[in-house]
């Protein structure tokens, strides 16, 4: 459960990205971010994941506060942040790394985190075993979205926000890993956060889809897409009447 | 005998802030040099290393050194000569003084042995140390030696006691004492080896022997004139920052030599040192290093 | 660096050093309060300005020459391999040389003037800001050097609108280090043939003349004329690396 | 660095430093030719060998200790610009004071054996080093903090998966530095009280005795001390940074 | 027209990218590469635009044997390449500012080049006016990939080179431009080269597509699509065979 109050967020003064906005995200919910570019998506997984505070409101995640990231909560940004000077192994194990440094504390790992290096079935699932000991500086556009993706989904988190995560995917590896993501948020109860351009993206992967327009944003626009798991979704005209609805929304702000 | 030279040259002295300058420096502010038809051009260097360095690299004529520091630059070629005393010791005025630590127990010069003295390496301190504590009947073993070039670091060194002993010039000796430092043993028991030199480049003195020969008479005659009233200088010795700030007031003109030059002997002892310390290697020659001729 | 953390500092180096006097309680170590009076005397009465503003030309002009040699040499380095392979013995068989040992042959070519002076500086600084630069230059990244260069950068151009640019925060750096190093080296170039500048003060007082507490007020004002450059550098950074102050 | 390019440089050394011999042609530069000889004889009748251990040692443990303090400093002051902030100005205030003038007070403290000599090094190195790894540790991309704080990465997580690695460029290129500077400034930390090492070895044949062959050669041994060093931290560099020689 | 010849390219040895490659794009002809992530197409990019040459084989552009990066190809890279210290109008500039650096000398910059710094019109037709005085570390996603069409578009290229150039846009912003570029294509008589993952986007914006598969790529598969530019193609049954031909081959591979 995630609690968005009140809140207000300005990269400078006087021009808030985010003001006085009022958003909530249930437990196992799927959701979709849709909006214009620069209209502050990204900032808002930044607030999300703790990695900023708001000038004014509170989120809560859980009933708590959120000061700072939890561990349970996974974010994968827009150009991945991944370390250059590490291998994509080492760079999908820097999270369990990070870990195992600090134990399961409860503030930087989960309470009841096992410590392990074990990413190897990740780097499978995500086709990076052949550049497993490649730098990011040697790996394709896709691979190094594909790490960013794995070194996130190995801490196997509650909450998972995602910025735009397949925009560098061929359409079948992009298929597989969104039918991966609904796998997983069925299987484990996840919390999903997903922000992305591509409308028929977020008419597949919405359970809900929030809707962003110019800042300063103060309402938010919540679409619903209660069908979206149903395996005939894609050719049904629901599905043709939501992308459209949304293109043409998007075209209207 | 007024000297007049053939051609106008400026003679450049390299001048450390030592007392044993006050001579040239007083020559300069009376008008000696004028008087005996010479140009003098005194520059300020802070170290003996830097005054070195200039005469290596003819940018400064004459220098007041020692001589060790002669013949060691004199050991391929003569480079330079000595011409005058620039300064020396006497039975009752003290050049260079050991002192020893305060609680070093060191109470007498016969605990001085087997102690490390802190010396300047292949210096006149290092050669009158040696030739002090022999005198005084030490044996080859018992005269310990440890090298601390830098006055200031041998005066610190001493000070807290890291050195049990070392060898000071005046007036540096005096400030330690004042510090609390016990003054051991001192030169002027044995006078004959502890003086400073005056020394020009052989270049300057074979082209211009007579411009040299004017420079000496003006300083014999500054020489002179500090020896007759040595006290009205005390302000121009404090003002040309030759002896420490705490000595400033208390601190007298000392004494200064009238011409001279070291004996063949004196040399031939140094000579014999610096060989047996394997500091040289070669055989020198008085007169290459000693040149007698020039005084007035 | 506000003026309170400035302060602060002041005040925090002020307590250490009089602890410190306190405790060797000898005349190598004066305490702050005696070399303060002396300081203030030396500056309005001495001629403390005077081996200040003679110090400082020296500093400022070999630090400038030497940023002006070592930098750009330091920025081609960098971007060639095939030039670093080259050079780095060399430089690395020079560096390590001690500068001070070449003043005779400095003096023979330059005599005793100012010019001598700045040039042993100038020698000191000089290897210092090349590694710096050209090890900053290699550790650009490669995707910004191809990108540029599609947009029809050669040679001169990508030196001109990427490396020097990606460089400067390395410059300043460089900068900064070499105001430490220059001020700091004063104390041996100031040596010979001169009667004005801080090195040559501090020494006179300190090894020639035992007056500590004017050798330390000689050591303040070294101090603070490090501080003033550093003043000076830190407000060339706010002006031209905005980009990493901002973001 | 090939041993091709080394050749080379130490060929055109060697030129440079006869045609210049042979310009000037005093005793205070002689031909490379006489101190090579000069230099063969020290090493295998004399005792060159002994100082050039003698310095290798001092020069190795203070550039150690030195790395070992200031770089994480660096690292902490370039992560928290509060802490920047507050020591900066001290920083700034202390740099540029020449060390050498507390080496009286360091002997006072830590008596004449080697541990003052490295100590006197170290001092001259730790602010070098400092304002180099703070300086690169600013400018890291922020975005990549932000991906490892997203990771679960408190400070002390991000210090180790972020800044160390990313300043270990910075810290190889403050330890090349740092064999130069700390090669060079044995000439003046080997002063006092020891009659082993380079610097001593030079200053006894350059200034007291006038040997100049024998002081080249000390020279040259000093030269190659560094190169040795240097080589070493290219070997580093080779295993540590990978990635920024392989893309 | 783009010549290339039995090229081969790797960059670890024995592991070759393209081996003994041979394609040809035409004058004015407006191509789409498409692969699975990881295939190569950013790589091809490189070698057209003469940033890489090959280990084997040459390519020539308009007959010219290509060895170094020509003034009139413009290359817009997947992660932009922008410069970190220079503002988004500044970046825009930058190809500018290079030319007027080197002057109209046929190598650097085309023999007809014209001085100008000139590039408000570009920053207002992508939508940048309000972030110009940003830095790259302070603007969203979509707008760095803004600033990068804008940057190489100012420069007036003949051939564009277009790396997943509207990954990170938002479906209006994403249309707009792809309107823009077929323009430019028409107007000018442009020779476009895009890459992309979204197969819709293939189908709308390439006359031909080149295939690429996993590597070593050794023959080019041309698809054509010459109806692309009809008004009506979109929800033309042709369109929607070539989609599902596209997705079927992609998923064969
Ligand atoms: N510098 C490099 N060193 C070694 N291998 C590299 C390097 N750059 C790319 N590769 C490898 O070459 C292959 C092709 O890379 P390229 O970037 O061309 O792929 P791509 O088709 O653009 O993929 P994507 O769609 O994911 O961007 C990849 O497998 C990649 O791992
Ligand atoms: N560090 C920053 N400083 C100042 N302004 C910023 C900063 N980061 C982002 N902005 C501005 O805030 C706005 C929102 O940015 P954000 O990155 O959240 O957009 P977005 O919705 O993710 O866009 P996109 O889809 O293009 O990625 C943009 O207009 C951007 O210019
Ligand atoms: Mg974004
Ligand atoms: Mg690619």
């Amino acid at each position: 459960m995630i609690e968005v109050e009140g809140i207000t967020f300005a990269y400078t003064p006087g021009k808030p990205i985010f003001e006085d906005f009022t958003w909530t995200a249930g437990r196992n919910e799927a959701w979709v971010i849709l909006g214009p570019s620069g209209c502050g998506k990204s900032t808002l997984l930044s607030l999300l994941a703790g990695l900023v505070r708001p000038q004014r409101g509170v989120i809560r995640v859980d009933g708590q506060l959120l000061t700072r990231p939890r561990p349970q909560t996974g974010l994968i940004i827009q150009d991945y942040g991944l370390l250059p000077w590490a291998t994509v192994r080492e760079n999908v194990r820097l999270g369990l790394r990070i870990r195992n440094f600090y134990g399961a504390d409860g503030i930087h790992a989960p309470r009841d985190y096992q410590p392990t290096l074990e990413v190897e079935p990740w780097l499978e699932r995500l086709g990076l075993l052949s550049v497993a000991e490649h730098f990011p500086g040697q790996i394709s556009g896709g691979q190094r979205q594909r790490t960013a993706i794995a070194r996130t989904l190995v801490l196997n988190p509650d909450i998972l926000l995602m910025d735009e995560p397949f925009a560098s995917l061929d359409a079948p590896t992009r298929d597989s890993l969104q039918r991966l993501v609904l796998d997983l948020w069925v299987e484990r109860g996840l919390t999903l956060i997903i922000v992305t351009h591509v409308i028929e993206e977020a008419a597949l992967l919405g359970q809900k889809i929030l809707l962003l327009g110019h800042p300063p944003n103060q309402t938010a626009h919540v679409i619903e897409n209660p069908d979206f798991l149903h395996p005939e979704y894609r050719d049904s005209p629901a599905y043709r009447d939501l992308c459209r609805e949304l293109r043409s929304r998007l075209e209207a702000l | 005998t007024l000297a007049t030279p053939a051609e106008k040259i400026t003679i450049r002295v390299a001048l450390l802030p030592i007392l044993d300058g006050l001579p040239i420096v007083v020559a300069q502010q009376e008008g000696l040099f004028k008087k005996y038809n010479v140009q003098v051009e005194l520059i300020p260097v802070g170290s003996a290393p830097e005054r070195d360095q200039l005469i290596a690299a003819g940018q400064a004529d004459a220098m007041i050194n020692e001589l060790t520091s002669v013949m060691f630059l004199n050991k391929e070629t003569p480079q330079v000569q000595a011409v005058r005393f620039a300064r020396t010791a006497t039975t009752d005025q003290a050049l260079f003084r050991i002192l020893a630590a305060k609680g070093a127990g060191i109470q007498g010069v016969s605990d001085l042995k087997g102690i490390a003295v802190g010396v300047s390496q292949a210096t006149v301190i290092e050669y009158l140390t040696q030739r002090l504590l022999e005198q005084q009947g030490f044996q080859a073993g018992e005269i310990q030696m440890v090298s601390v070039p830098k006055i200031p670091d041998r005066m610190a060194l001493l000070a807290s006691g890291e050195l049990k002993a070392a060898m000071l010039p005046e007036p540096f000796s005096t400030l330690a004492e004042q510090q609390g430092a016990i003054p051991i043993l001192d030169d002027t028991v044995a006078p004959e080896y502890s003086f400073s030199l005056i020394s020009f480049r052989k270049a300057v003195i074979d082209q211009h022997p007579q411009v040299v020969k004017g420079f000496l008479a003006a300083v014999e005659e500054a020489t002179q004139r500090i020896n007759a009233d040595p006290q009205k200088y005390s302000t121009l010795m404090v003002d040309q920052k030759m002896v420490p700030a705490p000595l400033a007031e208390s601190f007298r003109v000392p004494t200064y030599p009238l011409k001279g030059v070291p004996t063949a002997d004196q040399f031939a002892d140094a000579l014999a040192w610096a060989q047996s310390k394997g500091y040289l290697k070669v055989d020198l020659v008085y007169s290459d290093c000693v040149n007698p001729n020039l005084l007035p | 660096m506000s003026r309170r953390n400035l302060l602060l500092a002041g005040l925090a180096l002020l307590l250490f050093w009089q602890g410190i006097a306190m405790i060797i309680r000898q005349p190598i170590l004066p305490p702050p309060s005696r070399v303060g009076v002396v300081l203030w005397e030396e500056i309005t009465r001495g001629a403390l300005g005077v081996h200040f503003l003679a110090s400082l030309w020296r500093v400022v002009a070999s630090t400038l020459l030497a940023i002006l040699t070592a930098a750009p040499a330091g920025l081609v380095l960098g971007q060639s391999k095939r030039l670093n392979a080259l050079f780095s013995p060399l430089i690395y068989l020079l560096y390590p040389i001690p500068k001070v040992v070449f003043v005779p042959v400095v003096l023979l070519f330059l005599g005793i003037g100012d010019l001598s002076k700045i040039t042993v500086i100038f020698l000191i600084l000089f290897f210092q800001i090349l590694v710096l630069v050209r090890d900053q230059a290699m550790g650009l990244r490669p995707e910004l050097v191809l990108s540029v260069r599609s947009l029809g950068a050669g040679r001169l151009a990508l030196f001109r609108f990427v490396y020097l640019p990606a460089s400067l925060p390395a410059v300043l750096t460089a900068l900064r280090q070499s105001i430490g190093t220059a001020v700091a080296v004063l104390y041996v170039a100031e040596l010979f043939a001169t009667q004005k500048g801080l090195g040559y003060y501090i020494y006179l007082n300190g090894s020639a003349l035992f007056n500590y507490p004017a050798m330390y007020a000689g050591v303040v004002a070294m101090s603070l004329l490090g501080l003033g450059l550093y003043f000076l550098v830190d407000g060339l950074e706010k002006r031209w690396c905005r980009w990493q102050i901002v973001s």
